[in-house]
């Protein structure tokens, strides 16, 4: 992918936890699997730490896209964190995707600390998933003022 | 790109194989029953792919010596299918001799009830795509 | 406002190569509450360090950020340098700025300006950052070891000789896993009961240790240094301090039709019986789905025939319930289930066997009594075939993607072992690669091919077709003479590859101690905490890490040993702050986050508030800062935001949100 | 209504309670309004009429605080809301004294202003009792009718239910109301193509002034202090710092009592612009009833809520894209 510097470049945030995904991400550097640069990942201790807000403010901010990823369901660190997780954002995601936001621009994936390939193609395959939407106008705009 | 890589390429693309995953365990030779009329070995044709020489694979022996038993591809350890490499080899050949494609419609005709059922199978195996 | 200084790890040429640390670094000046910026060629070093610590003190700061590594690696210590300088360790945070920077990214000014931004989102955490002070627990002076294998015996073994109280709990009715079936083991030609038997001895007379045989683990809760365990300790129908282990109760017993566990089902057992002769403990167990007195309620025979009266078909199984410090998993291996592999014909003929089943059929105990006899017809072998890699290194759903590690060593064993007993017999192996890395290892194997002529045809085997005549016909290849060979042999051997025993799936949910997708446990770190598990507290012991020989085995199990006294030896730990805790004031005590504590860690309380000139008694939900380990569930489930987690609120992570989306 | 005011006044008197929790009479003829009953006198200006909508559940967590029992008039809906809240500790079953009344439909002076029915003086036939079929309503343009179920409110047609879940007598009959389907509305909007939902939602979300009516009224939201009041999320405004806080606040409040709504519908009855705002909590019982289950909030006090359950065979996020 060649990206001029004029062209869109989104904003997209992954939110990774501690456990499984932050490493997985660790390893997918340790092992120099490129993913473009605008993934920034934040860490959390849990999937479960991910609030619907985070991700609403993260778009309420202008982001383009959000990622999730946590450990494989049946391996949380915490046991049952993200059960609940999945429960949550599966319904968070219903739920935008009702009010008209394409639902390509959220994502929950599950990587393993030892899954470096996963997080790299996982973070690829959503980068360019949010290039082909382009810029994120919806959720910005829902109530207009004209 | 030279044009023996892009053969190379064809190969994997028909047959969906990659060769690279290949660990040199022979089992495919092992288990291959026309083995001793080959010239070019089945667990070869996976380093003919990988060093793009086609050619060769195109005009071997093996190239029609293979019965499509599958018995490589069914206890290949790693997912490389030689079966399949020869079998796209022999795809590329039919592919270039134009108007060898037999239509659907024509086939009962030429049905010899003495043809053993394995080779109409192994046939239809070969021509599918 | 906060006082934070950044400070810009190079990593040599690991993160300056691609990213311009020195305009990370001049950035970093123009965030809010930065008065103090500087980039630096190892951070982690004692002089970057040094360079925390003097302008902690020169710039008064109170917050720190290092630009780095991932906080994986070097959080800890970034911590302690903070903390030796006199800031709170809670005040200093990492941003990620190798592996999720410059490692993944080549453009120089894509991965600078992606480095800028996860500056920035570190500097907006710590401005909301507040010091954290950890608690203190406890710490219950006593193992658990899971697993009475070598691997469960030695880290024992190793424990209760510094002077803590271990217990082993074990499956079966005796101690000596896996390496009490072997018979002899490379490279020296130990015979392994010989080897093994004074360890179980040890083990069962040491003061310290307790061993619970033909036991589970039914229950685990709590946390490191105060685990609480539920055991439970099958019905052995034998009460053990009466029986005095004669015996005569398995000779009388009817019921001889059992497969045999130890010998690996190729020969019966009594309904009433211990494994092998030197088991520990040697008391008998009645397997029940066998015995003819369980089964019909007549017979009594064993009964009639123990003189110490020992035997109590009443007793029930029991739960034990005990408390630890610490725990050791050791619950080792087996061989794959073979069903997959027709071409073998490993469940057409009972010549073809596993290399375990050879042990076995090599072993003076085992159902040949030591000869080396084909099973199906009790006939000398003339040609042994042996077949290396059956299920490892498969990439398809028959086998395992990882190579089994033992088994060109043992093979090579056997091969040894058959030619110098029987040099008659020809002895054929085919390999794929013979991997032999290790003190002494590949001069064994050479000596099999140079010595004892062993033949080794590189090529695997695509099938073992058995012949009318009893004989089976090996096709396989030999690719380095570009010939496919057509062998009759009289027996073929499987290297058979080894799978972490199916029950430590179960086992690892109960710990929460992570699990990889081919059912081994996961190390904290790959290569420098191998024997702990991420989960604190757990330590992992032989091959439920991974595959290794007895040698590693051993090993890894003395030094899971040390980890787990360094963990006794103290009275007290202390406890992670990041917990989460609960605003009175916004509290509704509505119970939604008692709900998905996983831990149990929340309670609720009726207590006075003032909230605001409002006093009034409230049912308030209560966190017990002990057991929660931090994972945030209750966060946010809770719908009011009173419930937060330290070292990861609400309002950091939405600043770092915030900082990323600028 | 009298039958209820008499009970009331003998319940008062035998000191069984010490207040009553229902409704008088508004400055309009159409506006009940909540309100306590101290002593018999006091009863005189209880009404309980077709206009009285208000889910009288969410009084009772301030009423759990005071001396002596309350009695509450609960409708079939608001029983479920009740028993939600004693699932949550929010209000204390002893200190409550539940009079299931009955319930033929509510009326909404929306639906018959709608019909252009206006200056309205009084309107006859709205009394409980009354088994009129339709409203005679007097206006200064003189008098008017229309049919009592046209006037209803739009959760009385897809009502749950006339049974009381929790209620320690029952006065009056009730009325099955029912005659739609609870989802269609939802169904509707999801089979719309993305940018007609956006359009949707962007049209009835512009409405909204933020006056939190809404979040008042709610017997779910019923936080101490709410997120969007509270400084634990920087979220702290009453007014809108920019165009997405409405999308924020409301897709929150939504999720925050998604799996504890009951759908009583007063937030949509409430709101003073009108936007249909069950709309979000419906669509998360859907969600719920489709992947996890049907969950009914309020019709127990002890099963475990959707979002605080989870199997391991649960539905993965990426179903959203997949249903299509």
């Amino acid at each position: 992918m060649s990206i001029e510097k004029k062209e869109f470049r989104p904003k997209i945030v992954a939110f990774c936890c501690n456990w499984c995904s932050y490493a997985g991400a660790d390893l997918a550097g340790s092992s120099r699997l490129g993913y473009p640069a605008d993934v920034k990942i934040i860490r959390v201790p849990c999937s479960c730490r991910v609030n619907p807000m985070f991700i609403l403010r993260a778009f309420e901010k202008g982001a383009d896209g959000v990622i999730m990823c946590g450990c494989h369901p049946g391996d949380c660190h915490y046991s049952t964190g993200n059960f609940y997780a999945r429960r949550r954002m599966t319904l968070l995601f219903s739920m935008l995707d009702y009010i008209g936001v394409e639902n390509g621009r959220t994502r929950v994936e599950w990587v393993s600390a030892a899954e470096g390939v996963k997080f790299s193609d996982t973070m690829n395959s959503f980068v360019e998933k949010i290039y082909s939407l382009g810029e994120n106008v919806r959720l910005g705009d829902l109530r207009c003022r004209n | 790109m030279s044009s023996k890589k892009k053969q190379a390429e064809l190969i994997e693309e028909i047959s969906g194989v990659n060769p690279l995953k290949c660990m040199k365990c022979g089992k495919c030779s092992a288990s291959c029953p026309s083995y001793n009329e080959m010239d070019i070995k089945p667990h070869q044709f996976v380093s003919y792919v990988i060093n793009e020489d086609v050619e060769s694979l195109v005009n071997s022996e093996s190239l029609w010596k293979c019965l499509s038993c599958f018995a490589c591809v069914e206890r290949c350890p790693r997912d490389v299918k030689p079966g399949k490499l020869i079998d796209a080899a022999r795809q590329m050949v039919v592919r270039q001799r134009n108007n060898t494609y037999l239509s659907p419609d024509e086939v009962p005709e030429l049905l010899d009830p003495e043809i053993p059922q394995q080779l109409l199978v192994s046939a239809y195996r070969r021509y599918r795509r | 406002m906060q006082r934070i200084g950044v400070f810009v790890c190079h990593c040599g040429s690991n993160i300056a190569a691609t990213v311009d640390v020195s305009k990370v670094a001049e950035m970093a000046l123009m965030e809010p509450g930065v008065v103090h910026a500087e980039d630096y060629q190892y951070m982690c070093s004692e002089a970057g360090q040094a360079k925390i610590a003097d302008a902690i003190h020169e710039k008064k700061l109170t917050g720190i950020v290092v630009c780095s590594c991932s906080p994986r690696m070097h959080e800890a210590t970034f911590r302690k340098a903070a903390e030796r300088a006199g800031l709170n360790p809670y005040m200093v945070e990492i941003a990620n700025i190798r592996e999720h920077c410059s490692w993944i990214h080549k453009d120089m000014e894509e991965a600078t300006k992606k480095a800028v931004i996860l500056m920035r989102a570190a500097v907006a955490k710590v401005n909301l950052n507040t010091p954290l002070q950890p608690g203190e627990s406890r710490v219950t002076k006593r193992a658990l070891i899971i697993g009475g294998g070598i691997a469960g015996i030695q880290t024992a073994l190793d424990i209760a000789d510094a002077g803590y109280e271990v217990d082993i709990v074990e499956k079966t009715p005796s101690i000596g896993g896996r390496m009490s079936q072997l018979d002899k083991t490379f490279p020296t030609l130990d015979c392994s009961a010989c080897i093994l038997t004074p360890k179980m001895v040890e083990a069962s007379a040491h003061e310290k240790i307790k061993i619970y045989t033909y036991s589970e683990v039914e229950n685990v809760s709590g946390f490191v240094g105060d685990f609480t365990v539920d055991i439970r300790k099958k019905a052995r129908s034998v009460d053990m301090d009466k029986c005095t282990g004669c015996g005569v109760c398995q000779e009388k017993c009817p019921s001889k039709k059992a497969p045999s566990e130890f010998n690996r089902g190729l020969n019966n057992r009594s309904a009433i019986y211990t494994p092998f002769a030197q088991a520990i403990p040697n008391v008998p167990v009645i397997d029940r789905e066998a015995c003819i007195k369980f089964k019909t309620g007549k017979c009594g025979i064993c009964s009639k025939v123990c003189q110490a009266g020992a035997i109590d078909y009443e007793q029930k199984d029991e739960i034990i319930t005990e408390k630890y410090g610490a725990i050791v998993v050791a619950t080792g291996f087996d061989t794959i289930n073979l069903d997959k592999y027709d071409e073998y014909a490993y469940s057409q003929s009972k010549d073809v066997i596993t290399s375990l089943e050879l042990e076995r059929v090599m072993n003076a105990a085992g159902p040949t009594h030591g000869h080396l006899e084909r099973l199906s017809d009790g006939k000398a072998p003339k040609e042994m075939v042996f077949i290396q890699c059956v299920g490892s290194r498969c990439s398809d759903d028959r086998g395992k993607p990882y190579c089994s590690k033992i088994c060109c060593m043992y093979t090579a064993k056997h091969a040894m072992l058959i030619r110098d007993k029987y040099p008659d017999v020809n002895v054929t192996v085919f390999y794929i690669d013979v991997r032999t890395p290790g003190k002494n290892f590949d001069e064994f194997y050479r000596r099999a091919v140079e010595q004892y002529g062993v033949n080794y045809i590189k090529g695997q085997v695509g099938k073992v077709i058995p012949q009318p005549n009893g004989k089976l016909l090996v096709q396989g290849s030999d690719l380095l003479d570009n010939r496919q060979i057509l062998k009759e042999a009289d027996m073929v051997v499987l290297a058979t590859a080894i799978e972490p025993n199916p029950d430590v799936r179960k086992i690892a949910t109960m710990l929460t101690a992570s699990i990889d997708t081919n059912n081994f446990l996961t190390e904290a770190h790959a290569k420098l905490r191998p024997v702990e598990s991420p989960t604190a507290g757990i330590f992992l012991s032989g091959v439920c890490q991974g595959p290794k020989d007895i040698p590693e085995t051993v090993a890894q199990a003395g030094a899971a040993a040390v980890k787990a006294i360094g963990l006794l030896a103290k009275d007290k730990l202390m406890t992670n702050p990041c917990t989460a805790h609960s605003d009175e004031l916004l509290c509704n005590g509505c119970s939604t986050c008692e709900n998905v504590c996983p831990y149990g860690a929340i309670t609720y309380e009726d207590k006075e508030v003032n909230d605001h000139g409002i006093r009034e008694v409230r049912r308030l939900a209560v966190v017990n800062s002990a057991l929660c380990q931090g994972c945030g569930a209750c966060t946010v489930a809770c719908p009011s935001g009173a419930m937060d987690l330290q070292g990861f609120s609400n309002r950091q992570i939405i600043a770092e949100v915030d900082a990323i989306c600028r | 209504m009298q039958e209820l005011i008499n009970r009331a006044k003998e319940l008062l008197d035998d000191g069984t309670v010490a207040r009553v929790l229902g409704w008088r009479a508004g400055d309009l003829p159409y506006n009940p309004e909540p309100a306590y009953f101290e002593n018999a006198e006091s009863l005189k200006d209880f009404v309980y009429n077709g206009f009285c909508g208000a889910n009288l559940s969410k009084y009772m967590i301030e009423a759990s605080k005071l001396e002596g029992k309350t009695l509450v008039c609960l409708k079939p809906c608001d029983t479920y809301s009740f028993n939600q809240l004693i699932k949550e500790h929010r209000v204390d079953r002893e200190k409550a004294y539940v009079i299931g009344v009955g319930c033929k439909g509510k009326l909404d002076i929306e639906k018959i202003r709608a019909q252009g029915i206006k200056g309205i003086e009084s309107i006859e036939g709205a009394e409980i009792t009354d088994e009129a079929e339709t409203l005679k309503i007097q206006t200064i343009y003189g008098e008017k009718t229309c049919a009592y179920s046209d006037a209803m409110l739009e959760r009385c047609h897809v009502c749950k239910g006339k049974e009381h879940k929790i209620y320690d007598e029952q006065i009056g009959e009730s009325k099955e109301t029912k005659d739609g389907e609870r989802f269609d509305e939802v169904s509707r909007i999801e089979a719309m193509a993305p940018a007609e939902k956006f359009a949707f939602f962007k049209k009835e979300l512009s409405k909204c002034i933020r006056c939190n009516a809404c979040r008042n009224v709610c017997p779910a939201c019923s936080c101490r202090k709410c997120v969007f009041d509270s400084n634990k999320f920087d979220s702290s405004q009453k007014a809108n710092v920019d165009s997405f806080e409405e999308k924020m606040f409301h897709i929150i409040r939504a999720f925050h009592v998604a799996g504890r709504c009951t759908d009583c519908g007063e937030c949509s009855r409430v709101c003073p612009q009108g936007i249909p705002l069950h709309l979000f909590n419906r669509k998360f019982i859907k969600d719920i009833d489709e992947l996890y289950g049907e969950y009914q909030a309020g019709d127990d006090t002890d099963s475990k809520a959707p979002l605080t359950n989870y199997t391991f065979e649960d539905a993965e996020p990426s179903i959203v894209g997949k249903r299509g």
